[in-house]
């Protein structure tokens, strides 16, 4: 993004206020297309003549900024950045006559549909909270027992009873919540057990996954829960002073020795 | 408070007219439980009101309608006129929730139609009582579907339009599937260790077939 | 049973008088907190009652009063005025305040449906939570509608009667600004760009405008 330093130097104090301000709210977005609306209102024009090239630099200036200040953008707000440089770029060279997707215009006109649809939304839904509402504006009748003469009993369920019933049934089998499948899990106190016994032998940097039991290599559920109960076997065995582990970086290897007395 | 600004108040916002006290009174007394007495209408009125005056008017009003104005101790109420008390028969029938067991077989038929009894048994993993059947042909909820040809000839269950009308449904097609209970979150459990995806489809895929056998004719 | 029986009886016992029939429509309204249809207005009155003109007759009575007859869907329901809600404080329940993502998902739904999950998502640009959803299905605000016939054939969801009861809709075809909305074409559903061509037809079908269903009469 060449061009981001000439952008900035361009922006005026209160805009430069303005995108301050946002980075600072930068959790309270709804997504990138919230974002995308709120810096448009900076532009204070109809969002119809809305310059949806200058809404693409505003953008992707906001997320420049938001990565200088290091602060967690979601996946969603980097997709849009993206997408937003291909537009920008489309807008901005001339098109070639043998790519036969939408055009730059029709993208950009896309967006602009889209801003415009979720502001009506938007507006829409501020009006409909402003009706009167029942129970808060106007009331239905206070009591219904005037009458108690015929008793009849009739049973009634709701669609979400039902549901929800369906579901329990489909999924009863998964719900299970106190009997965990032993067979397939070994526990820390399995791994503990076996590690005592073996930690004698591991006088050399030795890799955790040699110290896994035998017959839970290749399942990949069984690896993974002797794998952790393995870790935190070794762990414990640190804590205890038995033990020295390491690990060089992130997703390296993790290797045990046994700590020199 | 001192008497003072009470009365400055007075003299700067009149009560408002009697027809609208009228209203007021009519609006309290139709959507407050218990009766009211004139004193707690004041309260709530605007400053000045006269709800003993208001109420003159209001009993006047309803006279002679399906609604009146009755006296209760020193309070008022809204009922409904005593001779039209046989219309009120239908208020006072007593809905209970389905059992559970008859909300799962009922749930198993609209998702599963056209089930024999076996068939239900084997997805609830218990028996099916006569008596929950009894209750669901009584609602007139589900109905007797065509037989099936396996051995025995099994009778089917089928939900009916009354039950569809019930719940809102134009037909049982649009029941969502597990993976939309699952997206609408009225699923919470998850998936168990073991349980690998596409277990899980599987499950959803057959829960369309039973019902596509009988619409389809 | 046969026709004849009915027919006697509809000579010997004449429906009773329009004014009686007002009453009738008024105690029954008045009793009932849940809106009521015609339908089921009838079938407790006399035979031969017409609960439809009685409903206009009784509705122009209570015009200006401080209880209204008002149409919720094709039911009807007495509720107190709206400008007299200050009255009513102590009536008021206190509602859990909806979330922002809520709000407009509510709107969306209201104005689009019948409107799937995907679609909503489009419209917002971020995903739709579960517990989003399953408040206002618990608020029995929205329910599932009929499944889209595109692939997949995803559930939708629509409004509710009780969605309009609370918000004093007589259909959603009054929702505030509907009109503008779709004559600035905000309510269509276009596809987003850049998909290929083969599927921009199939989306082409399903292109219809929310809220067409409403639209059929």
């Amino acid at each position: 993004m060449s061009d981001n330093e000439f952008q900035e130097d361009k922006l005026s104090v209160n805009e430069r206020l303005a995108a301050e301000a946002l980075i600072v709210d930068v959790e309270g977005f709804e997504g990138p297309l919230d974002l995308l609306l709120t810096l448009g209102r900076t532009q204070k024009l109809d969002l119809r003549q809305i310059s949806i090239l200058q809404l693409a630099r505003q953008y992707l200036v906001f997320v420049e900024k938001a990565k200088q200040l290091r602060l967690e953008l979601a996946a969603d707000y980097l997709v849009m950045a993206a997408w937003l440089a291909f537009l920008k770029s489309r807008l901005l060279l001339p098109p070639d006559p043998k790519d036969e997707g939408p055009s730059g215009e029709e993208l950009a006109a896309h967006l602009a549909f889209q801003l415009e649809r979720l502001q009506a939304m938007r507006e829409s839904a501020a009006r409909l909270m402003a009706r009167d509402q029942l129970g808060r504006d106007f009331f239905a009748r206070g009591i219904t027992t005037d009458v108690s003469r015929v008793r009849k009993v009739t049973y009634t369920a709701t669609l979400l009873d039902l549901m929800q019933a369906y579901a329990r049934i489909r999924t009863k089998d998964e719900f299970r919540p106190f009997v965990m499948d032993r067979d397939r899990v070994f526990t820390m106190e399995q791994a503990l057990e076996r590690m005592r016994g073996l930690i004698g032998f591991a006088g050399d940097w030795a890799d955790i996954v040699s110290f896994l039991p035998e017959g839970w290599e290749s399942d990949p559920v069984k690896r993974r829960s002797a794998t952790a109960a393995t870790f935190a076997a070794s762990l414990e065995l640190v804590k205890e002073g038995k033990l020295v582990i390491r690990q060089s970086e992130t997703f390296a290897p993790i290797q045990i020795r046994k700590k020199d007395q | 408070m001192s008497d003072i600004p009470e009365e400055k108040e007075e003299s700067l916002f009149d009560a408002p007219p009697m027809a609208e006290q009228e209203r007021m009174v009519e609006a309290i007394l139709f959507a407050t439980a218990e009766p009211v007495t004139t004193a707690e209408l004041e309260a709530r009125m605007p400053h000045g009101c006269d709800a003993a005056e208001a109420l003159v008017y209001l009993r006047k009003r309803y006279e002679g309608r399906g609604v009146h104005v009755v006296r209760v101790g020193d309070a008022w109420a809204m009922r409904t006129a005593s001779d039209l008390g046989f219309l009120m028969q239908k208020e006072t029938v007593e809905t209970r929730k389905l059992s559970r067991a008859a909300i799962e077989t009922l749930a198993i038929i609209a998702y599963h139609q056209p089930v024999t009894r076996a068939e239900i048994e084997e997805i609830r993993g218990v028996s099916v009582s006569r008596g929950t059947v009894d209750q669901l042909l009584e609602l007139e909820w589900i109905r007797f579907g065509r037989r099936k040809m396996t051995p025995g000839r099994p009778v089917t269950f089928v939900v009916t339009p009354t039950f569809l009308d019930h719940f809102g449904l134009e037909n049982a097609r649009d029941l969502p599937g597990l993976k939309e209970l699952r997206s609408a979150g009225l699923l919470e459990n998850r998936p168990p260790l073991g349980v690998t995806v596409s277990d899980q489809d599987d499950e959803d895929d057959q829960a369309v077939e039973g019902q596509s056998e009988l619409f389809e004719d």
